[in-house]
């Protein structure tokens, strides 16, 4: 004991190769994403596990298991978690024997449409949607809840209380987003001012250049 | 005769056909042969044949209106045209322009979600081990920990939205055309002829409108002729000859 | 072209590779054994893939993934197939996730309406429900109903005798009732049989006293 602090140190080093394993353990077994906080509290036994611990673990795992990597897995952040999913890449293999569940194909183009104005606005009514689309949109709406990757998240003040929709985890793991800050950002969907002017002219609304 | 080969079922809505026209087609709006694109609308809603169609029609009838507006300003510089409505033409075009700079965001925000979920769609994750299932939260943690005023005010929220009629409906007005259509039908029937505005002119713009894109659909069948006398006058509508002969 | 036999070796390399990592994928997204066969005939796409390479890919798999070693997960040959599966050495850590409650978020707003609805008229139907609120709650519904929150009370008499939910001892719990006549009243409504049939028929789900 003549230096416990390198003594700490060296027992410290055992410990979290087995945090790491157990981190690794769990993600393999669960079948959705885990939060680091999730996977803190289901390894504090006796001894409580630091979330910093288990992101250090993460850390090196994401080196291991990378995200686009030579693996046929790999670990991805995904829905505010973490999950070890097979690589997009095997795709054709794995859908040989799996059922790929959300397979993006059978949303309609107008689906998709819906989805991104609730994904930027949200909570939206379907009155909003409907507007910015300049079409009635209930039934696209209703495919979305039904594949739930919408859902209410409550009511607007106003008058008639419309019911007010926002997305799920599922969208996020869907499109393999870590969290909403994960969209990409709205503002460079923009039409240009170039377009604007472009698309003024040919609806006549500018005068001829002179 | 048709110059405009529109395959219309695969536009998402009028915006989405109006930006494909304008942007993606490069066609002048001045070229866009409005008649053309209302006449596939209408022929293409008969092939359909459903009924919520027919609902999602309004929307593209007031984009047309619009247009129409628009479009005859161009031809027509100069001449007065005052809307009924309570926009002003200048108002109606920059609404339908900023709507459409609006939706064209969204849509192409589609397009790059579309984008990212190819990418993600190939890849599952493990069915959870074993059979094992997460188990609720102990009861002696979960008692108390509900607020039951919040039931409370959820369901006298819903009463209160019983009581007061619903006016999120009433901004978007829904006509049926068929119904226009019918009672054209059914009044040249009875007389053989009638004067638009005896028939219509007391209606809501709207449904003089729709009642218009009534006749233009009857104008399309053959089945009707009809005649002005002059610009933005009354409209004679008559049974077509040959039908009436036959 | 000095040596044929080492050119196909090497051309051969990178489709050993991308074998592998789809045997690994498949094995990963599987839960359980898979075959030597069935692995063979799910790579097998334009071009067969040979028994022989499939086994030469789980030999180094079962390398770097080995019973007992240092990982979370382990391949193994089991029930005539091959199997990742997590580490035994870890089995403490992924009990303790399954064991770990599940979900003590809050509830979403549209399942606060379907249980005030419950609660207040119960029994109800899943129909009724969705009159009453206007849209269709079937999501909300069964999230109670995994929560324990609801049960099924019984089938209605009616032409498709729809399952009638009511509320469960649980509920009580939570929201620290002695029993369901103490709900606070509603704008003058306590919920006495008498008043419940006057707030059925106000939310339209009686048809007026004849």
């Amino acid at each position: 004991m003549e230096n416990p602090a390198l003594d700490r140190f060296e027992e410290s080093q055992p410990r979290f190769a087995t945090i790491k394993k157990n981190v690794e353990a769990l993600l393999f077994a669960s079948g959705s994403p885990l939060t680091v906080q999730t996977l803190a509290s289901a390894l504090s036994g006796s001894e409580p596990v630091a979330v910093a611990t288990i992101e250090a673990a993460l850390a090196e795992l994401e080196l291991e298991f990378p995200r686009g990597g030579d693996r046929g897995f790999e670990l991805v952040r995904l829905a505010g978690g973490w999950a070890l999913r097979t690589s997009p890449s095997c795709q054709v293999a794995v859908s040989a024997l799996f059922e790929l569940p959300d397979d993006v194909s059978r949303l309609s183009p107008a689906a998709v449409e819906v989805l991104a104005i609730i994904a930027y606005l949200q909570p939206a009514s379907r009155r909003q949607i409907a507007e910015i689309r300049g079409v009635n949109s209930d039934s696209p709406v209703q495919k979305l809840l039904e594949r739930e990757l919408i859902t209410e998240v409550g009511r607007a003040q106003s008058a008639g209380s419309a019911v007010l929709y926002g997305t799920t985890p599922r969208f996020e793991a869907m499109y393999g987003l870590a969290d909403l800050d994960d969209l990409p950002g709205l503002e460079g969907f923009a039409v240009t001012e170039e377009q604007k002017d472009d698309l003024r002219r040919r609806l006549g609304l500018l005068g001829a250049p002179e | 005769m048709r110059t405009l080969d529109l395959e219309l079922d695969v536009y998402q809505g009028p915006f989405d056909l109006l930006l494909s026209l304008v942007l993606k087609e490069e066609i002048d709006l001045l070229e866009v042969p409005l008649l053309d694109i209302i006449l596939a609308y209408l022929d293409q809603m008969e092939a359909e044949g459903t009924h919520d169609y027919w609902d999602d029609m309004t929307e593209f009838l007031l984009l047309m209106s619009l247009l129409v507006e628009v479009k005859s300003r161009l031809l027509l510089p100069g001449a007065s045209l005052e809307l009924d409505g309570e926009l002003t033409p200048e108002e109606a075009r920059d609404q339908l322009l900023t709507r459409l700079f609006e939706y064209s965001k969204f849509k192409s925000a589609s397009e790059s979600l579309r984008h990212l979920a190819e990418l993600n769609c190939g890849a599952i994750m493990r069915p959870p081990a074993g059979d094992s299932r997460r188990r609720l939260p102990p009861l002696e943690e979960i008692a108390g920990s509900g607020d039951v005023m919040e039931l409370r005010d959820g369901l006298v929220r819903l009463l209160d939205s019983k009581r007061q009629p619903d006016a999120a409906h009433l901004a978007q007005i829904k006509v049926d055309l068929r119904r226009q259509i019918s009672i054209v039908r059914g009044v040249l029937a009875r007389r053989g002829h009638f004067s638009f505005d005896t028939v219509f002119g007391g209606e809501e713009p709207l449904v003089q409108a729709v009642s218009l894109f009534a006749l233009l659909n009857l104008l399309a069948k053959g089945e009707i002729r009809v005649s002005q006398a002059r610009a933005f006058g009354d409209i004679t509508v008559r049974v077509a000859q040959d039908r009436k002969t036959a």
